[in-house]
């Protein structure tokens, strides 16, 4: 009775391709949880290459990746309180003046809340953030760029994107926001096992319940390790496999964004390409070179090598590593 | 009190072995309080041993890291880390993987059920003069408000299966079909019910909305007869065309259930 | 330019004694937090000892020592979705029964959901648990031993403890539950700071929202480490230091539980004494000999050690400890 | 743009050095985007070692390990949780944190302030036809609807001082006194705003119900007259009774200043 049980947990690998999650589990007019501080450049990139369209970004805050995706034309609605990368992209700028990107503003705060709402099976959620702001006001609700379509009821009529109540517990005013319930994330992980338990440590926003409130969660991991590893430290765990449809082993899959532990954001690269977004041109010839020009990861990083010299990467690596003075120990017997 | 019935087992052990039979492979299950979490731990060691056990205080997907160990004794037992996949919280556990949808199955202990699936956690006689005030309904009524396919089990005794629950405090299919649904809830919920004699299903040809919404008996354990079972239960029993006699315990379930029982879920008067 | 500051952090200690805690921060008629899966026995006893009043005691479930101290008469209400250790106190039974004891009934993750909304200043928050069940019928809301009187608002009416409303959003029900937010919070966890950064690990269950819920913290704790303990596994912090009034230095403040990775639960001597709420006779014996016969944790654990030999505390210690298989590592540089 | 009045430090290093002089020992402070970073940073090093330096994404409490570390460059910045004592979620600093009424203080940076103190980070212009498009608003709405003590800072520019924000993104005192517990908020908000040439306070003579609840002169920078700062601000000014020139810096605040901004928050352009 001592046999040891490791191999109990076969049958439930989640192991795939970028491409062929973001077949398999990205639809056309999704909405999709992009990511707030870890951002999986590799599926936004595989997003892009498949040419899916009409999605709808949502995060606290959405990062450059959503600026390309909507550069590209796979992203035309956005609900998020902040978005990185607007003030210099003047086809983004354009873009959200004439209408070909919609949105609602909410703020960092309140996206969590909606993604947790919606994680857990509540209708609303309640936070004080609008209170006594012009968002309230009627007309800036259903401005003529916001996403009243995707608020519309079943009888026809426009749901709001906030509304303000009396308490029935107190009767002070209470203002409420719907749950917020993404198709798809897509978010880079520092590791996972092959079940799909990611584990993820850092700052870590709204990264939990944009994994728990979307219907199918996609990861690139910089690491695959082994149930053990996942087990002794559980507490990393953000969450687990059955809430994830597909892992893919994908190294410097956050680049040119950065990862705890792992690597720095290139910056100097970044800026040095303008992430494509500044004009138009600089847009379609940077989406033509590392979008479109690559076929996946690898042949992203051969390219990268190839341009720069294999030393850039190598200056990003993270060499100072945090070591716990006294680590914690589970233990019951 | 619950007697054997043959001097091979107990109708005790025969209930949580029967409860475990309900546990599929591969399927993601909360598991509640008491003899749950036993009947849990032998379908993960005998024949489910990808599904997912998870306890409400936050551990979620246990595997126990050798066959040595026995089955947790508590929702928030510490050993339940041990081997686990994540050590979360309440929020985690009852929030996003129960109410958020993703527990495909839940074992729930109860008091008494009702006609209608409906659990009772709180107490025997009136809420304002109970005979006797119980522990509580914990994460029960949480769970049974979400998961579409809960497996209850209790001894089956007439103090516990009642026409109407003396109190519900968790909701089964409430009066009948479209009751969940006219009440907030997904349409289904109840699934099984395991006791001591018996297991029962429920009718439900359509999820909740149509069917009598009544618990139907559906297999009997070796050596029970459908009268023994309609002389407890109050109400006129519906049965399955296809009632059966239950299998008896393998050789292998009887060796598990005795090894995995260190926390004493079967001594007598415990549940 | 290369000064160490750790010790910046100076002036902010929040060490003191169980005695000290309980004087300073509970009051008769406090909301009290008492805490799921790790229990405060120390400051439990301190509370009785004390002769603390009118307590309410919430949690997600409450354990046997809100049944001690409601023997004891310092608990007189309680908010809770579970109540360990009743089906065997007659004494316990009886307070229930005939009023001495109010109560209304919640579940272990409603409770969790109040404190979160509690804790981050939501006036309320939705739920379905109670959803088709006999807890929405008005008399049982307000039935003759419920908390109606803490639910009085200002204008005398009684607000109810649960309601069904209609999603502004979707016109879907929604039930709504109302925050809570305790006076104080008493929690045993594995090692503080003197700051009072609390880490635990283990079964988290509703202790962060506890914690965050509550207006004052005390806590007891295994170990008292350097703040670079602390700091170097961040991740275990529940609660930063500004949010803690009390640490209290108390090695086996669980005793009779159990804390993980540190020691089991004592579960032959909690039924060997059967935590005395058995009868009342039994309880004052209980209580003469353990609580008021003491008169702080050292001298519990000498009369334990007196009466049940030094051998017994060793039995409870874990000794098969958790070894991280790959540990993770921050870095950024 | 902002051009140095000597060749000693710039108005904007003067910004951040008075906004970091607002920042009280001991408080537990959360601190936005940009230029605050780099203002707590300096307030941590310089006169408040005991503040509680905290960030939306979740880092806590950010103690520097040693004296050589940069300011932070944005609030999910890798390096916050060096030293930091908890490592949280927006749940915990944006929801428990800041909602639940822990910061003692915030410092926000916003596009535009207006006489009541309320921001705008959302854009210039009107909502229909905007000049430009900004970022958005990130946590700052969440940090101004709870916080009771907030530090503002931005340059002194007439297309940011307004006497109406053209969007009110983030809730000063609204409309005047008592206009936030009206919309429902706590009646306290704004307490001052730093700016290239001058530090204003709010005319809140009891927490917001009372007084005008306008911007108040309080301090004029070295070189700097009452007259420059009225020529830039389009209403008629409130002026301090102890309207008083703020000492210049320190030559420990301007080395700490510039050895701290290694994100070039201070670069031309970058606010």
């Amino acid at each position: 009775m001592v046999e040891p049980i490791t191999s109990w947990q076969s049958g439930r690998s989640k192991l795939m391709t970028a491409r062929e999650a973001v077949e398999r589990f990205v639809s056309d007019g999704d909405t999709l949880y992009s990511g707030f501080n870890i951002i999986s450049f590799s599926l936004t990139n595989e997003i892009i290459r498949q040419g899916k369209k009409h999605l709808k970004a949502v995060a606290g805050s959405v990062t450059p990746n959503v600026t390309l995706m909507a550069i590209a034309g796979s992203v035309d609605r956005i609900e998020t309180g902040y978005l990185s990368g607007t003030l210099r992209s003047k086809p983004f700028q354009e873009m959200m003046r004439d209408g070909r990107v919609k949105w609602n503003d909410y703020t960092n705060m309140t996206i969590t809340l909606r993604l947790m709402a919606g994680g857990m099976g509540m209708p609303f959620i309640c936070a004080n953030s609008f209170l006594g702001t012009d968002y309230l006001k009627p007309e800036i609700m259903n401005h003529s760029r916001s996403l009243m379509e995707d608020r519309r009821r079943e009888d026809g009529t426009i749901a709001p994107p906030y509304v303000v109540i009396e308490s029935p517990f107190d009767g002070r005013k209470a203002l409420l926001y719907p749950a917020l319930k993404p198709d798809v994330a897509i978010v880079h992980c520092q590791r996972a096992d092959e079940e799909g338990n990611i584990q993820v440590w850092g700052p870590m926003a709204d990264t939990k319940w944009g994994f728990w409130a979307s219907k199918h969660v996609l990861v690139t991991a910089e690491e695959i390790v082994p149930r053990s590893v996942i087990s002794t430290e559980p507490h990393f765990t953000v969450v687990p496999g059955f809430k994830v449809s597909a892992v893919i082993h994908e190294p410097w899959g956050a680049h040119p964004g950065g990862l705890n532990g792992h690597y720095r954001a290139d910056r100097s690269w970044a800026e040095l390409t303008g992430f494509g977004m500044t004009t138009w041109e600089s847009a379609r010839q940077y989406l033509d070179e590392w979008v479109y020009g690559t076929e996946d990861r690898s042949s992203y990083l051969a390219r990268y090598r190839e341009r720069f010299g294999d030393g850039l990467l190598e200056v990003l690596r993270v060499k100072d590593k945090m070591i716990p003075e006294q680590p914690a120990r589970y233990g019951w017997r | 009190m619950v007697t054997p019935k043959t001097g091979d087992y107990t109708p005790a052990e025969m209930m949580i072995i029967a409860t475990a039979r309900q546990v599929r492979d591969g399927e993601s299950t909360i598991v509640g309080m008491g003899p749950p979490l036993l009947s849990a731990a032998l379908a993960k060691y005998h024949h489910a041993p990808n599904m997912w056990y998870c306890t409400e205080s936050g551990p979620l997907d246990w595997v126990p890291t050798s066959r040595d160990l026995p089955a947790p004794i508590g929702i928030a037992d510490a050993s339940l880390v041990e081997g686990a996949s994540m050590s979360g919280s309440m929020e985690d556990a009852l929030g996003a993987f129960v109410n958020g949808g993703w527990a495909q199955s839940a074992i729930l202990q109860a008091a008494q059920i009702d006609r209608f699936g409906n659990l009772n956690t709180i107490l025997a006689g009136t809420f304002e003069d109970p005979i006797r005030r119980l522990p509580g309904t914990g994460g029960n009524a949480d769970i049974g408000a979400s998961v579409q396919r809960v497996i209850s089990t209790m001894p089956l005794e007439s103090r516990r299966f009642k026409e109407r629950a003396d109190f519900r405090t968790t909701a089964g299919y409430i009066d009948g079909p479209g009751g969940r649904a006219e009440a907030g809830l997904a349409p289904q919920g109840p699934n099984k019910c395991a006791t001591t004699m018996c297991v029962f299903g429920f009718d439900t040809p359509d999820g909740g909305l149509t069917g009598s919404c009544e618990m139907v008996l559906e297999q009997l354990f070796p050596g029970v007869s459908l009268e023994e079972v309609q002389a407890i239960v109050p109400w006129d029993l519906k049965v399955s065309p296809d009632l059966a006699h239950m299998d008896p315990p393998t050789e292998e379930e009887i060796t598990l259930v005795r090894h995995l029982d260190d926390g004493n879920h079967l001594r007598p008067g415990r549940y």
